[in-house]
């Protein structure tokens, strides 16, 4: 096991890192730009170096400051955090090259993953299910119609050099194949002056669904279920709840299986998310994210597994700590992303918190870097707390959730905190009938209305 | 800054003048806070809902350390320097390391140290090195000056911003 | 205190001016806070309680107590009861409930209430009834006087400590 | 189901059982004395009723004033939480006789395990082990010898009259028995004037070990495993975990169902605890709680049940949700009582918390009534927060526990984190090797020389 880690990350995550290390006896170096001194972590880390400026490309994502406040310090591994450098091949290349573990998967599931392209080749495959779609252009209303019925109704049709939902046309059935096809080429000449298009699958209302996967260095993958995220604005995830309303058991373990069989067939390395779009029972594949995800605790929570805990250990070659037959699902967890921003402007609310009051009591967790008198710095992103709650049922979980944010103070800045007490509230979140659209096309502007 | 009477209500003049002015410029750009802080006068404003009753507390605004003990039992390399920088009670002019690195004092072992306390030097004259992934890179003096004093010993790790030579 | 008092007060009166004129700028301008230091004075002002409506979301906010939110949706027969007590502004001298209970103005339904406003009562007269476990227990004046106000309907609830009737 | 529950209580019980009925979704009221306006569960609550001063016998002791403020309130159950009145017969029958429901168990078991003759009959004839030793009077030295030899060296001979240690003597094997036997009576003689003396196996160096036991109004009753409950201080508990270090899973099993069969034997209700003491492999009956114990969120931690919550339902009618075959322990947990007194010198300090920070991350709960402001009265007991940790191991948890406290803060007054601090990371505590005489004989005349 490593003696000493250096966390490069700040705020929550770099928090949750800290506390995984301390819990497993592991000296912890925090590093900071000059706007993060008195940051949480880097008071409660062992040592701290700071390492440049507020602006993260002189500080967090500088490769030299790291690698040398490493060095320096003597740590033997570096954990990359959830973004900054977390999925940066370079950054993992380098930390490699001067004898440090860097925390993570194997570099060349870094690259791979990162490119949209390559991406979708590598999972298709590893047995991945992916959107359904023609090959290539689409030459003739003829190939379109062909397309079309291989892949099953509705279908988008769109421009190659498409972009920004022009030049993209959805026919729902057979008879308006042939408008869509035809009006699709038009828009994309006039606006892209070429009018290539290509075919595939439309999803109306899908739901995003994400499985985590963990594999050690001897080959073990186990999948750890889903999480429902469905719950987003401009692609930020807000809530997000394990396991999904929707899914039944033999579904989870279908795509759970298809997942952990993928990431076996890539000989993957460590923490691993499989993001999928999820409409009438199919699963579509989007993206793999080769770290640790911000909205992990919910499955620590139905599992009893801490998964950075899980990750330092494979990072140190030790085998999974439990096997597929021991994973069992309890109960149910809901995260709530709390930042700070307005509830429903969302403009960001950075400044100094003069009262912050955890909830307590049971089936509650709180993750957050806040104290009372500390100051939100305005350099980086506005996540400040996570809550998850743990219930016996979704039902019990909701009313567990409803209880916490009602204890939960952060004041005075406006937060998502009030967000949150309309969204737990709501009828369709109370329900679980919601899918990605639903927040910035139902909820939000029903909202503006009243 | 002169204790006269008419003196002092110039400057409370001045000082609301100041006011209104950054004020002003609040209101112009959509800025909520402003810091300002000279030789003369130190100012904050806000326009964030500020608006904790009384007994929210402050108490904890008013402690040095609102968050943990620090856990770590023995002192680290970094919070010994900090440590040690700070009971030197540090010139704001100091110079600073622009990078985390290991400060040398002599450009080889066994050579002659670049400076000494006391000496007079040329602006643009090596201080000292900071290495950092195995490059070394000299800090110079901005200006010509006395060396008053030097606070890192050769071979000290410092982080950035660490105070690192006085020179006047 | 070795200044003259002629200086003090100079000073107080700049101090009090200084303070004045920034309160008219942050009337002015909006601001919430304002921190100002510089060699001869430390000011703080701070609007507390004021806030944009856009910001009163927060129902901790908006709340007097720096605890959590109530959760109920209605208020219940205490806090209406409070909230009434409340604002009539009750004087510190008013007879408190030295019991939970119901309180009742008359000894029984339909008959004459025991006192009205404006009355003039006797010492150890009867002003009403609490009733607590079927047991009804008079509250009698401590002394004579004029009832100036009643502060519960008849058959409402109190809490220990709710004030009841005011006699002066 | 309950529609609105009055907590007869304060502190952080009175919180405890306000989140557990905001679980359920039951309306709650909170009482509170003239002290305890500012108390975080009265400003949580849905109504509240100030019921009197200060003094406890004038507010929280209050019968005709707690029935009162549920009667007007219109509360159709009452929960006495824990001390008070919640081993008060008259107050159980009193609630009764209101047509109000009293959350806890029958009213004759209350009576009978409130009676330390009665308990110890009730609890023999339930089938639970008693201490061994004379049935009564000693009258030579020969029955002495007799009574020894039946209940096993070492033995005790007390004098009947006696108190306070004071003609006690420990024979630790038949060579030793004349020489107790006769030292004993004539101590006794001397003290009490009155040579009467008595037998019984004497326990050196015992732990505190107790089982939780559950019992729903169908007959049901599962026992939810032990708490080690042996750092003590003036018989107040301090630290407590679940499982003990020390018992075998077959002791653990053992004593479990003895617990369990017990209280099917007496026909219990609700939540109770057994509380023994174990010495070499064996344990003994000291008395029966018929309440909920403060400690119960380590239970609830290597469990995963709600206790307060099964206990709401099944004082409400409803059957226990789970059978002892579904009841698994899952890693430790460690609870410790912070109180507001000097950690070492245990001075009461109330007053004003100017800086309350709750620690968080995974596997921490915390019970609290405190906040940033709060002032703590000092006409109560000094119990201002549990931190309870859970980890997958022993030495797991005491890590997390470690790094929990190391997150705390409560400021300026000394509190007994401090003393947790040290007891964490003292080798006995770590090895577990420690009894209920331990805290005061070996840790703090330790401390004190230091």
């Amino acid at each position: 096991m490593f003696n000493k880690v250096l966390i490069a990350n700040r705020g929550d995550v770099a928090l949750r890192v800290l506390r995984a290390c301390q819990d497993l006896g592991i000296a912890t170096v925090a590093v900071h730009s000059t706007a993060d001194t008195d940051a949480m972590h880097v008071r409660l880390a062992d040592e701290s170096v700071c390492i440049g400026e507020p602006a993260s490309a002189k500080s967090y994502l500088n490769i030299p400051a790291l690698i040398t406040a490493a060095t320096i310090t003597g740590a033997d591994a570096i954990h990359p955090g959830v973004g900054f450098l977390s999925e940066n091949a370079d950054f993992a290349n380098v930390v490699d090259a001067h004898g440090l573990t860097f925390i993570g998967p194997h570099i060349d599931h870094i690259v791979s993953m990162g490119d949209k392209v390559e991406a979708k080749r590598t999972a298709a495959a590893s047995g991945l299910p992916l959107v359904p779609g023609s090959d290539g252009a689409i030459a003739s209303l003829d190939e379109a119609k062909m397309a079309a019925e291989q892949t099953g109704y509705p279908v988008l049709i769109k421009a190659a050099s498409g972009g920004g939902g022009r030049g993209m046309k959805v026919a729902e059935s057979a008879e308006q194949i042939s408008e869509a096809y035809s009006s699709a080429r038009s828009e994309a000449k006039a606006a892209f002056g070429d009018d290539t298009v290509y075919l595939e699958r439309y999803l109306g209302n899908p739901r995003h669904i994400e499985v985590q996967i963990v594999a050690d260095s001897q080959g073990n993958v186990v999948h750890l279920g889903e999480r429902e995220c469905s719950v987003q604005r401009r692609h930020q995830k807000l809530l997000e709840e394990a396991p999904s309303p929707v899914l039944t058991d033999k579904e989870r373990q279908h795509i759970g299986k298809i997942a952990a069989d993928a990431a076996r067939a890539m000989g993957y390395l460590g923490l691993g998310t499989m993001e999928f779009l999820y409409e009438n029972g199919e699963f579509f594949f989007i993206e793999m994210n080769t770290r640790l995800q911000v909205e992990h605790p919910i499955t620590e929570a139905i599992t009893g597994i801490d998964l950075v805990v899980e990750q330092i250990r494979i990072a140190a070659g030790m085998p999974l700590s439990f096997s597929q037959e021991d994973v069992t699902f309890k109960g149910h967890a809901i995260e709530c992303r709390i930042n700070a921003e307005h509830p429903t402007s969302f403009m960001p609310t950075p400044g100094t918190v003069e009262n912050f009051h955890a909830p307590g009591g049971p089936g509650v967790r709180v993750d957050s870097f806040l104290y009372s008198g500390y100051r939100i710095p305005p350099h980086y992103d506005s996540l400040i707390a996570k809550l998850i709650v743990h219930g016996d049922t979704r039902e019990h979980c909701l009313a567990r959730l409803r209880r916490a944010l009602d204890e939960t103070i952060i004041a005075p800045m406006p937060t998502s905190l009030d967000l949150h007490r309309l969204l737990v509230n709501d009828p369709q979140i109370r329900s679980g009938d919601y899918s990605i659209r639903w927040l910035e096309e139902t909820f939000l502007p029903n909202l503006d209305q009243e | 800054m002169s204790k006269a009477p008419q003196k002092t209500s110039d400057a409370v003049d001045e000082r609301v003048r100041l006011i209104r002015e950054l004020a002003k410029v609040m209101e112009d750009t959509g800025l909520v806070e402003i810091d300002l802080e000279d030789d003369n006068v130190s100012v904050h404003l806000s326009k964030t809902g500020t608006m904790a009753p009384a007994q929210m507390m402050s108490p904890m605004m008013a402690a040095p350390a609102p968050a943990a003990p620090h856990s770590a039992a023995a002192p680290t390399p970094f919070e010994t320097a900090k440590a040690a920088a700070a009971d030197k009670s540090v010139p704001d002019n100091a110079i600073t390391s622009p990078m985390v690195g290991t400060a040398y004092l002599a450009p080889e072992p066994g050579a002659a140290v670049f400076i000494k306390e006391g000496d007079n030097i040329k602006a643009g004259q090596t201080l000292l090195i900071i290495e950092a992934m195995k490059v070394m890179n000299p800090i110079t003096a901005p200006s010509a000056g006395t060396v008053r004093q030097i606070l890192v010993d050769d071979g000290q790790p410092v982080e950035f911003g660490e105070p690192l030579v006085v020179i006047d």
